[in-house]
């Protein structure tokens, strides 16, 4: 499916720590699990070590020497060990750093991981100086809630659509044992809940929480069966870019600004040789209801303002045209920041081996991951089988 | 307000109060103005800025209300937050005067200074805010 | 000098933030200093921005979205940028993996920079579980301790070695006007010192303190005239090694197992295509004056146990035939972690363009430089001209 | 030392008391012995491991002295730190009970408990230690 003649990657092994809560779990033994089930998916085992050449760790919160601890306590180190963080995108930026050694010639084998464990209730994040604190600018929510207004301003859309996007990802989460939440809501339901910030609610929000994923990736034959990471792009936000991810600075008009996830999506769909309608399957960005429609038109999977329309037929929904977010999205996982991205990467990676069991998208063969965060980093990752 | 000994700016650098005014800078090279204040533009990243002091009124951008105390917080809850578009074409993140749902898109405001709590040394600390 | 048809790599610009205390500096500053000399030195200006196409932030405890936040302030922004942590060798693997893209093609020009604001007094690292805190098995200095205890029993070394180590680099330290301490000391000066634990006195422990540095890779053509990047490797450690670098974790004989100081070595040798008899001027890490001399050895400069001589010959001075820390070290220097890797860098640069004043090492064509820490990261930079 | 309502050790599933043992592990793939007990074997990466309990005595590997209190830590200073090889051949950074300076290398050590210190719940924490 590429249009020049690079070195392919595979995606060998894939691996998932649940997204949730686990008081007597720590993230070091979160990162173990995940990581021993990719190799374990990848055929790689004790006999093969370390198995991989390089390992690239995504966390933003797990402190010093966080993927080496994991590695440690699996005997597999002595190569390259890199923590990367980048914000909601770390796992993206992480597996793009790992896809792009092997596409080198640096690597054969290289294991990708995120992990994290968030404390409860909202982010403290270390991105906001002190005094911004102190005077009540570090509000995280309130961030995402002007977001969201000036996308109900500018689209035409209301409360109600926010909360159908919840409905959508959360009967989708009902079929996946892995999510944090597995029942269904409804439009009613999620406006019952509190006001967060205005126009956002509880239900609105995705959760921060625990979890780790991991992915081995390996440059590829020409018939392994394998799915294929054709992409793996990471953006930063432009100069003058105004609460393109809440970023805590004032800024001049951005409407002739290109956001992060376009430049992502772009660069990704230019090396993939393909284009948004070519994609089958989506998990992309849900911080919040709105923040999942806003990267419905950055990504190029619908014209700006048409959101309401799709989320009246039923395509972003399973069954329908092109699901996004058939594991149930952060809505229904939650979000354990370092592992949220290669979460997705998992999710879909099931979905284009058709075994994603009761929430599978049949005949799906080009999919498409998106994460966007703190400093305005936005990831796209394409797949295809 | 006046700031006396038992009065301080939540930060050096960023506003003057009395009267108040956001200290911003302006870039000789690509003419956008920016704030707070760096020693640079973060527009073109020149190093040719001239210090400016912004306008002291606006159009409201966008607005919501903070309920829960965000992390570090000294004042009281709920609070008004938003975004005010100055005349030199620069959104600024700021507090609100009311924390009320009644805001309009565009609706003309103005800068002022409001304590927003007192710090573990017990000096009341003072920010800027816009009003309607 | 490589052995193989590599894309070469060209260090076209350096900058540097002195390391010391700089109590009404942030972080962020501090790193738009460095890299702006950085761009500067590369004669990057902002008629070309961004002017590079990747960028790689190395740092350990300046928060979320620290490298978005120096390019945000400085506009040049919008392509990648990966925050990256390896402890002390952050700036190591930052180099890495910039060295890699470029010889991957990826990219032409990519800025690295690393930076560090850390607290005052000892580290308080989250490498450690909080039990181990509580129960005082997270005294880091006290690893520092057992090692240089260990190494002088194992290559019959004193006290007085040790002093002798400070001695020279802080000799070296009052030409480099960028040190935090620019003044001479002698042997019972650093004895007279207090003990922080035996059998280390203060004077040779560095400090943890604030900084940044710079530098500005592009790929080669043949006759640039740059100093040019031959080799950046970063390896960690060998399942099963013990005190390796400060871990806390219980071992076992650790005699045959390579210390990944050495893997790094290694690796970086064979892919410069030289021996460590070629290098001219070292840079290595001196987290204490033992760490120095242990390093010695790893990186092949000695033989184990031909410390003590070539320290009563003046060889590795200032002068002598192979001068290790012309720059002072981080015992003259201080340490700021995201930033200590590449001011090695910088000074090697310096050395190897003849800008080094009062302390260049004339004729140097072959640098090394070397970092070794939390999670036993080891990095090797190899640079010649 | 008999634990009661007030006294708990500083961390569960690491050591024993009375008698004092440290809890390891042994591989049955590559025979190393490891401490403290994961859910695998840090040196082969197997994860066929029998639960252990290790010798309650070893060899003195290295050792000094913590003169000012670490980050977190909840006791008094000075006190002695080290390195025990026990016979397993497993290396077990620890307290020491003596904080001198008058150790010798190879020396024989024996395990013990200890009480480090109070946490803010006034519950008083033991650790393990080794003495002469
Ligand atoms: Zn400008
Ligand atoms: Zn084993």
């Amino acid at each position: 499916m590429s249009t020049t003649n690079r070195v392919p990657v595979d995606v060998i092994g894939i691996g998932l720590h649940p997204f949730g809560r686990f008081e007597d779990r720590t993230v070091t033994e979160m990162g173990v699990a995940a990581v021993r089930a990719a190799l374990h998916d990848a055929g790689i085992d004790s006999s093969d070590r370390p198995g991989f050449q390089a390992a690239f760790c995504g966390t933003a919160y797990s402190g010093v020497a966080a993927g080496h601890k994991v590695l440690g306590a699996l005997a597999r180190t002595g190569m390259p060990i890199v923590d990367v963080e980048a914000g909601c995108a770390s796992g993206g930026a992480a597996l793009m750093l790992a896809a792009s050694a092997i596409r080198a010639g640096q690597y054969d084998t290289v294991l990708v991981f995120g992990m994290e464990k968030m404390p409860r209730g909202i982010i403290r994040s270390s991105f906001f100086e002190p005094w911004r604190e102190h005077a009540g600018l570090a509000a995280t929510p309130a961030y995402f809630a002007l977001r969201a207004q000036r996308l109900m301003r500018e689209r035409g859309l209301t409360k109600e659509h926010l909360a159908q996007v919840v409905v959508k990802n959360r009967s989708h989460g009902v079929l996946n044992p892995d999510a944090m939440y597995q029942s269904e809501t409804s439009v009613d339901a999620v406006l019952a809940t509190r006001v967060v910030c205005e126009p956002l609610h509880l239900h609105m929000l995705c959760s921060p929480n625990e979890g780790a994923a991991a992915v081995v990736l390996r440059r590829g034959t020409g018939s392994s069966g394998a799915v294929r990471l054709e992409a793996a792009v990471l953006r930063s936000h432009l100069p003058g870019s105004v609460l393109g991810e809440a970023t805590p600075l004032a800024g001049i008009d951005d409407s002739d600004i290109t956001p992060p996830s376009t430049l992502a999506a772009d660069a990704a769909y230019a090396e993939a040789g393909i284009g948004p309608e070519d994609v089958d399957v989506v998990e992309c960005q849900d911080t919040d209801a709105a923040r999942e429609l806003l990267g419905w038109e950055e990504l190029g999977l619908c014209v700006p303002g048409d959101q309401a329309r799709i989320l009246a037929s039923g395509d972003a929904n399973l069954g329908g045209a092109r699901p996004i977010n058939p594991s149930g999205g952060l809505l229904s996982k939650g979000e354990p920041l370092g592992a949220s991205a290669l979460g997705q990467v998992v999710e879909l990676v099931r979905q284009l081996r058709s075994t994603a069991g009761a929430r599978q998208v049949h005949g799906a063969r080009v999919a498409l991951a998106h994460t966007v965060g703190r400093g305005a980093n936005a990831s796209v990752t394409i797949l295809t089988h | 307000m006046t700031p006396d000994a038992q009065t301080q700016p939540v930060v050096d650098g960023v506003f003057a109060d009395d009267p108040a005014r956001l200290l911003g800078a302006r870039c000789e090279l690509c003419e956008q103005t920016s704030f707070p204040r760096l020693d640079g533009c973060p527009y073109c990243g020149s190093e040719t800025i001239t210090p400016v002091e912004l306008s002291d009124h606006g159009a409201l951008w966008g607005w919501t209300t903070v309920l829960h105390a965000p992390p570090g917080y000294l004042g009281s809850v709920p609070y008004g937050f938003g975004i005010v578009e100055l005349p030199e074409g620069v959104r600024v993140v700021t507090r609100l005067a009311v924390p009320e749902d009644w805001w309009s898109f565009g609706q003309p405001m103005h800068l002022g200074t409001a304590e927003v709590g007192v710090d573990p040394d017990g000096v009341v600390l003072t920010t800027w805010e816009f009003s309607p």
